[in-house]
Order: structure tokens, then C-alpha cells, then sequence
């Protein structure tokens, strides 16, 4: 399984990869917006911890027909479902070699592009630790979404029609907790939801999407 | 005789259609009175007019497009853990009723919202909550459509109903949580004081009966159909195998 | 460590492609699956391997001991050639992938990136895989494709190898690689078209028809 | 020619496709943004014109690798490159079908979908008129980054990072110009500035974006 | 219409694969392109299909003439047999494709998306879209991988009938396929690594080297 986790992160990184390109689309997003709504400072920090959460949300879900879809179109997905590995552990592996190269960048690299959206003081802090707590729940959904619609050339939007409806509640959770946060409210329930999220997603998930990767591959 | 034996095709096709008529009759007998009552025998209501009419149509559609995802679970379970062709199929046929119904709640919401709030859309849970109701079937058609193989395609489309379903009602308690809103309570409580008038109350609960009845009725009409259109797959490929 | 296969039907799309297929695959033997284009060899390889369930009928053999070698060969591009046979290798449990190396001669080529090799290489590369994986059943489909006579023989003496240690091997192909081998013609098991009549063929669809009749 | 419009658009809705996908994905930005945001309509009406223009320049964004890679992948480009037609033809067109099956329902839904973001009065007017001049724009220029970086696998994110720069004019315009006429303001600069950029992107991008093909089928 | 190549370098991924080949394919003749695994066929029939540019040398062929057949067929999985072929068709301006339809043998799977069909069939249906091309010189690479024997027959018949017609075909290719054809072996021109020193081959790269030496 080692294996596997080194191997994915390796192609992620060799291919030009997952890795600084999630990050400059997360960085792209965060910027396209200010020129969308216009420059004024009031406006931005406000809406600044909802659209990093949207910007980040996105990004992710763009990588995500990465997971599954390269291995299935070269065969190594059918190798991989005979080989001594338990699909549930395939799809939990990939889903962390996944989060690793977006989820945790992004994370990492949120606070400092809050900059750009003029986020106010605290608002770095949380944007960090929400994120930091909720994208692991987005990898492993996207892996999910990405397991029901690998077996389709491109499913890349399907995927994305699959995934968002799924993505929500986390989204909501999130940016509730990013937002009261920053303005210095309580946000311990929408914390402690979306920890539940990513807790069941993490521990009941993989059976779900190693499922549908068995049917895909039939 | 178990109840089972109706999930198999042949006893399925011979009782759905005796039964079709019968159902097809009653929705008429229900809906269209009901209808009639509702929009020419009733008060107008005293702050805000006609437009109190569109109740009708909204508060069944509404609560039918629930009630279809909810039957969509327990179908797609059965397939999932007993593999009853009829069953998926019947899932199938009901998405694409609890679609349209869906839309035709957020249409007739929308414009009802127009002179009862002032603006077509809010985001209130209500509405937000059926609008992401809205995506869950879109997505859940989209996957049906996507896929060739009629078997593959009801597995995936059961596990995502499944995981769907979750997700589903996570999302009406985030909803809940962030947003209090403008919308109505439930009209249907037993609670005399917060449902309304009787005089809405009795045509209304008719209207609703009417639209359960139509849903039965379309529901066996499109899984007929759905029916039929696996049984011309197959036989497609008999005639393709014989002339290889 | 024998593959027995009774009865088995298979299908492809939801269609039956082959029915009633019987043969026994034993240890120290290589058996040659023919069949012309369109008859259902690739099919009945992915059930063996356990990649799709078959319609009726059982397949005895423990899924850990078989390997499947498609058109496909699950190579990565941007990564060596090493890289590749050594992350086969760890999925299985194997140390050493030397040996796959130079039976394959691949010798030269361990630092490229698989992509750029040629069509040749590439499929030395994905035949090389089966060593590293060490699994005795090899269930190969149309194994020679691009190769030249050369490398042919490679892949001959590897498969003479490879059941000489008690290994087996399927193996669908077109042309002629001078092994010492039985041949298994799929033509008599094709799927018609007509309704099967025994009852092993009633399939779990069968009841689905008679709705209609 | 025609019948490379044919096949493309074929391909487009046969695949469960581009079509009613490139739609959807535009329908849930729509959606997403509130969530993160927040509900409130002051905030939503005044960042919507913005947003959407954001919304429809990702969602074409999302589809442009379908553009060449999947004809790169199958070998047809190779083909198509010794076929009679003249690549900057190829090209064009490829845009063409593009715009056809993304651009254009994206333009026809965006004032219904401007409803779910508060979008005042002729607001919908303004999103109509400045996404049907500017998504042209849209998908030229994703053609000519999607034929920059066909040869590489899975180019997706790098060609999202090479394509939004060049997007940033025509949203800047294009945003602007729906502002302004969401507000009564006089919206005729950008809207001419738009018009230029998409004239001038159909006039001059297919010669480069054909020149990128050829280095790229080497 | 005929092609001549002079004193041709090709390479890949910078790398000089083959230099200084010679060969004359003129109307009415085969020419079968021999050599082992990764010696440059692929290369240098993408170099003589214009689809990219030599080190040195001249290819004199009208590039309208010429049509190339290589493993990826430009099949699209969604579109039938017959749109795939039809789409073809109509991009060289040709109307009919029924001769190309029996010509490979797809008359019964003419409605069948082409994703939908075997390793074989598929093949066929990439050989049978050189047909309505409508051009005279075709350059193949390895035409006949995963085709049985019948369909082996098919494609010699076809190029039999296609060289009778006035064109030529220049065919990569591993085993034999019982044409009346020429040999030519590019063993000979593989490039050796060491600076060639012949004018003629100077490469545009050449003054490049100086700089370092
Ligand atoms: C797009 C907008 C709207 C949507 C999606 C929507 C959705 C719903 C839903 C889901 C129900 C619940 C049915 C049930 O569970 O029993 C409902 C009921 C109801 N709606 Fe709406 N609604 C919308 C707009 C409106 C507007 C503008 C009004 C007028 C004020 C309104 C008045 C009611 C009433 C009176 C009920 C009955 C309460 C009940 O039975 O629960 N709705 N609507
Ligand atoms: N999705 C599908 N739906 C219906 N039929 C299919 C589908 N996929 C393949 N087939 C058909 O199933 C049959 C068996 O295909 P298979 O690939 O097993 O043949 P094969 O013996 O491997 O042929 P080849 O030698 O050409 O590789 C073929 O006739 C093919 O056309
Ligand atoms: N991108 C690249 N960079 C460097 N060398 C490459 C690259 N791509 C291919 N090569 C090498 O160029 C040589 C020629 O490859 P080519 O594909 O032309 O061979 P071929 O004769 O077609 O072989 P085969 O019979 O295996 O298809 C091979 O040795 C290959 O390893
Ligand atoms: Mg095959
Ligand atoms: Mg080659």
C-alpha cells in the first residue's frame, strides 16, 4: 500500500502535476474574482472566507477524474483489482495521495491568498483550520464520485454534477465556521459537524466507492 | 404467495396492467374535482388574493418529490440486496416524475414568491434544501443516462441513491443551520392552531390524495415502459448474435 | 494449483458471448486459446480473472494465484522503466525485479521513462511485469503484439521457463509461438443467439423474457 | 468542414457530454457561491453579475481540454493533420463546436440562473447581451491553449493555468460592462473593448493556435 | 506519384534514430519496412507522413497523396461503424463507403458504436478507413496487430487490389503477409551515436555541437 501511496504521489508530482497546479488554479480563482466583482475592499472581506472555501472546492474538484481515470484508461486499475490489495484499501490510499497533493497545499496556501481578498485579521487562523479539517472529507467524496464514473470516457463533468450536490453540506459547514470565525462568533457546532462529515466519510466511503470501482471494472 | 413474487417481470407486466385503468380512473376522480374545488370554490384569501390558488398544485408537488426520492431508496435497496429487475426499474421510472416534480414546486413557489415576498428566490432553507433536492436528481438521471450497460448502470445509480440519500438529509440539517427562513411550517400538522383554514384544508388534502394516485399511475405506466426498453435491448443483441 | 473451469458462460455489454465452456488448465502446462476476431477470448479471460462475473458455471482457482496480462499493459509514461516494474513488484511482495530485467532484455532501457519507448519495448516492458508478480497462473491476452521475432523468443523461453517451475499459462493469440502447447478452439462455445434450454444456461434473465411472450 | 461540425457536436451530446454538462456545472457555481457566502440578498445581488461572469468563464474552462485531447489520444488529430482541410480550418471550427455546446446554453440559461443570485431588474438584460459578445472570445482562446498543450497527459490544470491570464481581459470588460448596466451606468467602453477582443480573437488566434498543433504532433 | 527519399535523418524526442536512408516507392509496388523492435520504423513513417520534420534529407512525395495508417485508429467509441467511416469519407471528399464497409468484412456491425467492438473488429474498421481516403500512397505502421488470419487475408487482398489500382503502400510490419512485395531492411541506417560527417548530414543541429567542442 506504501507502494501505491508513493507511486501515486510520484506521478502527481512527475506529470507536471496535481501538485502546483492545484495550487495556482486555487490562486487563479481567488484572483479572477476580485475582477469579477470589482476592487472595493468592504465587499471582499466580507465575501473573502466563502469564495476561498468556493476557490478551494473547485480546485479540488477539478483534479479529482485524476484519481481513478488514468488507471483505468492504461489498465493498471484492472491490475490493481487482482492484485493483493483490498480494493477499500486502493481507494483509501489514492484518496490520501489525492488529498496530499490539493487538499493539504491548498490549506497551507489559503491563508496567504486570503491576502488578496482582503481577509481580515482571525480570518487567516480559521480559513486554515477549517480547511484543514474539511478538504480530507472532499478527497474522499471526490474519490468516491470518481469511482462511480470512471468506467465513461471523460466523465470529467458528470463527475462534477455527481460530486457538488455531495460537497455541500461540507461547504456549508465550512465556510459557516471560516465566516462567524473570522468575525469573531462562535463557530464551534459548524467545526464540530463538519468533523463529523469528514470522520464518516473517511471511515464508511471507501466500502462505498470500492463498490462501484468492482462494477465499473466488470 | 410473498410478496417478492411481484418484483418478477411476468407477474409484474400481467397484474400492472389489469391495475392501470383502475388507478388511471381514480387519479381522474380525485385530481379533478379536487382541482376544480380549489381553484373556483374557495374564498380568496384576505391579504393576498388569488395567488393563494397556487397551494394546489405547489404543496402536492412538493411533498411528492420528497416522498419519490424516499421510495427511490427503498427500491434501489431491494435491488441492490435482492436484484428485482422491477424494482430499479421503478426507480428509474420515478425519478423522472420526482424531477418534474420538483421543478414544478420551485416554479410555482417561485412565482408565487414574487407578490408573497417580493422577490422569485430566496435563499431560504425551504427552497434551498429542494433546490439542492433538485441536483440530487439531475445527477442521479445523468448517471442513468451515462451509462450503456442497463445492469451497470442500475448498480451505480443505486449506490449513489444510497449515498445520495445521506448526503441529502445532511444537507437539509446544514441548510437548517444556516439559514432561518421565510417559508411556510408544515400546513398538514395535526396541530389545529398552525395548519389553515378548513376551507383550504379539504380540497387541498383531495388535490394531494390526487397527486399520489397520478404518481402511481405514471409510476406503472414508465416502468412498463422501462421494462420493455430492456426487454428490446435483448432483444437486439439476439438478432446482432445470429447474424455474426 | 490448477484452474477448473465447468460450464462457464460469459458475457460482454450484457450480451452471452460464449456458453458451456469446459477445460482444465493445469500446473506445467500452456494452453493456446484460439478463436477469430470477435469471438470472445478477451471476454473469457477478464472472468477468469475474476474482472467480470460470468452468467452460470464456476471457475476453480484461487484469484491470488492468477495474473492477467491485457492489451493495456498499466504502464506509466512519466515514470522509468524500473520505477514501473518496482512498483509491480512491491504490490506483490517481490524483492528483486533483475531477473524480469534481463529476461526481457530490457537492460538498456531501465532509466527511460516509459513512454518514450517503442511500441516493442513498451510491450517487452508490460510482459516483464508477469515476473515480477509471482503468481503461477498467467492468463495472457494476444502477449506478442508489436514484438519482432527476437523478442518473441524471449517471451517464449519465459513462458517455458515459467511452467517448467510448476507455473500455467493461457494464452490467446493469433500467430504461432513454437511452444509446446495444447490449443483450445472457443469456436463450439459461442453463444447463438437461441434460448438456451439446459437448465445450468436458464440464466438469472431468462424469466425476464417471458413477460413479454 | 461541415462534417467536422457534425462529428464534433455528435460527439458532444452522444457522450452524455458537453451539452447539458457545461450547464449544469455553470447552474451549481451558481448555487455554490451563496453557500459560502451567505444568504443574505443585499450582499448576493450586488457581487452577482461578477459571479456569474466568473461562473460561465469556468465552466467553458472545464470543457476546453475536450477540444483536441481526446482526438490527440485516438490518433484522429494525426489523421485529421494529413486530411485536406487546412489546420487553421480544424481549428476553427473545433472552436466553433465549442461554443456551440457551451458557450451558447450558457449564455441562454445565465439570466434565469442570475434569479438565484438576487440579480436586479435589467441586470438580466446585460448578463445576456455581454455573454453572448464575450464567449466567443472564451472559446477561441481556450483553443488556442488547449492546442499549446495537447501533447501533454492530462494537461487540464496546466492549460487552465495558461488560458486564465488570457481570459482576464475579456472578464474585466465583460463584468464590467454587466455591472455597469446592472447599475443604469453607461456600459458602451467595455462592451466595445470586449467586442474587439473577440473579433481579433477570431481573426488572428486560429493561425497560432494551428502553428501549436503542428509542434505539438511532432 | 511516386515518393523518393534521399539521404533522409530522422529523430525522436531529439535523439537521431535513422540517417542517410535512400528507397524509391513508386506506383503498383509494395514495399515491406523491416527492422527489430525500437530501430525507427514508427519515426521515420511519421517523418515521410509530414507529421514531423527530418534532421536532413528530402522526402518528393505531393503530401496529398499520402494517407497513414498507425496503431491509434482514430476511432471515436461513441460514433457507429458507419459514422466513423462516413465522417472519414467526407473530410477527404469521398461519398460511397460501402466498398470499404465489405472490403473488411464489417457489413453485420455497421451499427455497433465502435467502442463496443473487439481488439480485431476494430482494427478492421481503422484498415477499412484507408479505403475512403481515396489516396494513392499508404504508409502503415504494423496494420495487422490482433487480426486473425481471415482478417490478414482480407487486408492483403485489399492491398492487392490497392497497388493494382496504381498506388503503393509502405508497410511496418513484424510477421509475413503473403504480398508480392520488396524488402527493405532500415538496419543499415540506424545512426550510430557518432557525428556523422558526410555534408550532407551536417544537421541544423550541427553548429550547435561546435559550440561545446
Ligand atoms: C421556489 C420556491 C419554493 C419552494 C422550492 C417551496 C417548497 C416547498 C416545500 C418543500 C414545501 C413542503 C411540502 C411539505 O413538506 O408538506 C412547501 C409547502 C408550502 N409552501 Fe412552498 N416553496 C416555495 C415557495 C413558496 C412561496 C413563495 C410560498 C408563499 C408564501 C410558499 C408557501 C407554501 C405553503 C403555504 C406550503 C404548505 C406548508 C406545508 O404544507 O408544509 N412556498 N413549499
Ligand atoms: N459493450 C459491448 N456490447 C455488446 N457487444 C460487445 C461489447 N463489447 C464487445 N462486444 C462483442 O463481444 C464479442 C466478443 O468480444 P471479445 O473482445 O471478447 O473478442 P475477442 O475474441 O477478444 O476478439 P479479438 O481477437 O478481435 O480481440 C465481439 O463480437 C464484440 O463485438
Ligand atoms: N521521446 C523519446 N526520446 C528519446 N528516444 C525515444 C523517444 N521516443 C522513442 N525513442 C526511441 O526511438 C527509437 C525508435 O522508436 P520507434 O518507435 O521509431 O521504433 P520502431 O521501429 O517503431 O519499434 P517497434 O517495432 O517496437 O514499434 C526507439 O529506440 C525508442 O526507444
Ligand atoms: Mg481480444
Ligand atoms: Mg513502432
Amino acid at each position: 500500500m506504501i507502494a501505491l501511496l508513493v507511486r501515486d504521489m510520484r506521478l502527481a508530482i512527475r506529470a507536471g502535476g496535481g501538485f502546483g497546479l492545484g495550487l495556482a488554479f486555487f490562486l487563479i480563482v481567488s484572483t479572477l474574482v476580485p475582477f469579477g466583482v470589482g476592487p472595493e475592499a468592504a465587499i471582499l472581506s466580507r465575501i473573502a472566507p466563502g469564495i476561498l472555501w468556493v476557490g478551494a472546492l473547485l480546485a479540488c474538484l477539478l483534479s479529482l477524474d485524476r484519481i481513478f481515470q488514468l488507471d483505468f484508461e492504461d489498465g493498471s486499475l484492472d491490475l490493481l483489482a487482482t492484485a493483493p490489495i483490498p480494493m477499500e484499501g486502493t481507494v483509501a490510499i489514492k484518496a490520501l495521495a489525492h488529498w496530499l497533493v490539493t487538499g493539504l497545499p491548498l490549506t497551507l496556501a489559503a491563508p496567504a491568498f486570503g491576502a488578496l481578498m482582503n481577509l481580515q485579521s482571525p480570518g487567516h487562523y480559521w480559513i486554515f483550520v477549517t480547511l484543514l479539517i474539511g478538504t480530507p472529507a472532499l478527497s474522499m467524496i471526490g474519490a468516491f464520485g470518481a469511482a462511480l464514473t470512471v468506467g465513461l470516457k471523460r466523465g470529467g463533468l458528470l463527475l462534477s454534477l455527481l460530486v457538488l450536490p455531495l460537497y455541500i453540506p461540507t461547504l456549508i459547514f465550512g465556510a459557516e465556521a471560516a465566516t462567524r470565525g473570522t468575525a469573531g462568533l462562535s463557530a464551534l457546532t459548524p467545526l464540530l459537524m463538519m468533523a463529523g462529515i469528514t470522520a464518516g466519510s473517511i471511515a464508511l466511503l471507501p466500502f462505498a466507492a470500492a463498490a462501484a470501482l468492482r462494477i465499473n471494472l466488470r | 404467495m410473498s410478496l417478492w413474487e411481484f418484483a418478477n417481470p411476468v407477474k409484474f407486466m400481467a397484474l400492472s396492467g389489469k391495475v392501470l385503468p383502475w388507478v388511471v380512473g381514480l387519479t381522474v376522480l380525485t385530481l379533478v374535482p379536487g382541482m376544480i374545488w380549489g381553484f373556483f370554490f374557495t374564498p380568496e384569501a384576505a391579504n393576498f388574493g388569488n395567488s393563494v390558488k397556487i397551494i394546489y398544485i405547489h404543496v402536492p408537488s412538493a411533498m411528492m418529490a420528497i416522498n419519490i426520492w424516499v421510495m427511490m431508496l427503498v427500491t434501489s435497496l431491494i435491488w441492490i440486496v435482492r436484484r428485482h429487475h422491477v424494482s430499479v426499474r421503478a426507480a428509474k421510472a420515478a425519478a423522472l416524475i420526482g424531477v418534474t416534480m420538483t421543478v414544478i414546486a420551485l416554479i410555482t413557489g417561485a412565482i408565487w414568491g414574487e407578490p408573497m415576498w417580493g422577490t422569485y428566490w430566496a435563499w431560504d432553507p425551504r427552497l434551498t434544501s429542494f433546490l439542492i433536492l433538485f441536483l440530487f436528481y439531475l445527477g442521479y438521471m445523468a448517471l442513468w443516462a451515462a451509462i450503456e450497460n442497463p445492469d451497470t448502470a442500475a448498480d451505480l445509480t443505486s449506490v449513489l441513491c444510497i449515498v445520495g440519500s445521506v448526503f441529502a438529509l445532511l444537507s437539509r440539517y446544514a441548510v437548517n443551520f444556516w439559514n432561518q427562513g421565510l417559508h411556510q411550517g408544515a400546513s398538514l400538522s395535526m396541530d389545529k392552531e398552525e395548519h389553515v383554514a378548513d376551507v383550504y384544508y379539504l380540497p387541498l388534502l383531495l388535490c394531494i390524495a390526487g397527486f399520489i394516485l397520478l404518481f402511481v399511475a405514471l409510476v406503472l405506466i414508465r416502468t412498463r415502459t422501462e421494462l420493455r426498453l430492456v426487454r428490446l435491448h435483448r432483444l437486439e443483441i439476439r438478432e446482432r448474435m445470429k447474424d455474426v | 494449483m490448477e484452474m477448473k473451469v465447468e460450464n462457464l458462460s460469459v458475457a460482454r455489454g450484457g450480451v452471452p458471448v460464449l456458453e458451456g465452456v469446459n477445460f482444465t488448465l493445469s500446473a506445467g502446462h500452456v494452453l493456446i486459446l484460439r478463436g477469430p476476431n470477435g469471438s470472445g477470448k478477451t471476454t473469457l479471460l477478464r472472468t477468469l480473472a475474476g474482472l467480470q462475473p460470468p452468467i452460470a458455471g464456476q471457475v476453480s482457482a484461487d484469484p491470488e494465484h492468477i495474473t492477467y496480462g491485457a492489451h493495456a499493459d498499466g504502464l506509466k509514461a512519466t515514470l522509468t522503466v524500473e520505477e514501473n516494474l518496482r512498483f509491480w513488484a512491491s504490490v506483490h511482495g517481490i524483492g528483486r525485479i533483475d531477473a524480469a530485467v534481463e529476461g526481457f532484455n530490457l537492460t538498456g532501457l531501465t532509466h527511460r521513462p516509459a513512454g518514450n519507448l517503442s511500441a516493442g519495448q513498451k510491450r517487452r516492458l508490460g510482459l516483464a511485469r508477469l515476473l515480477v508478480t509471482g503468481r503461477p497462473i498467467w492468463l495472457l491476452d494476444e502477449p506478442t503484439v508489436s514484438l519482432d521475432a527476437a523478442s518473441v523468443g524471449l517471451f517464449a523461453d519465459a513462458v517455458r521457463a515459467h511452467v517448467a517451475g510448476g507455473g500455467a499459462a493461457l494464452i490467446a493469440t493469433h500467430i504461432d509461438l513454437g511452444l509446446k502447447a495444447d490449443t483450445f478452439d472457443i469456436g463450439p462455445f459461442r453463444a447463438n443467439g437461441e434460448r438456451a434450454t439446459s437448465s445450468q444456461q436458464r440464466d438469472r434473465y431468462a424469466d425476464f423474457d417471458e413477460a413479454f411472450s
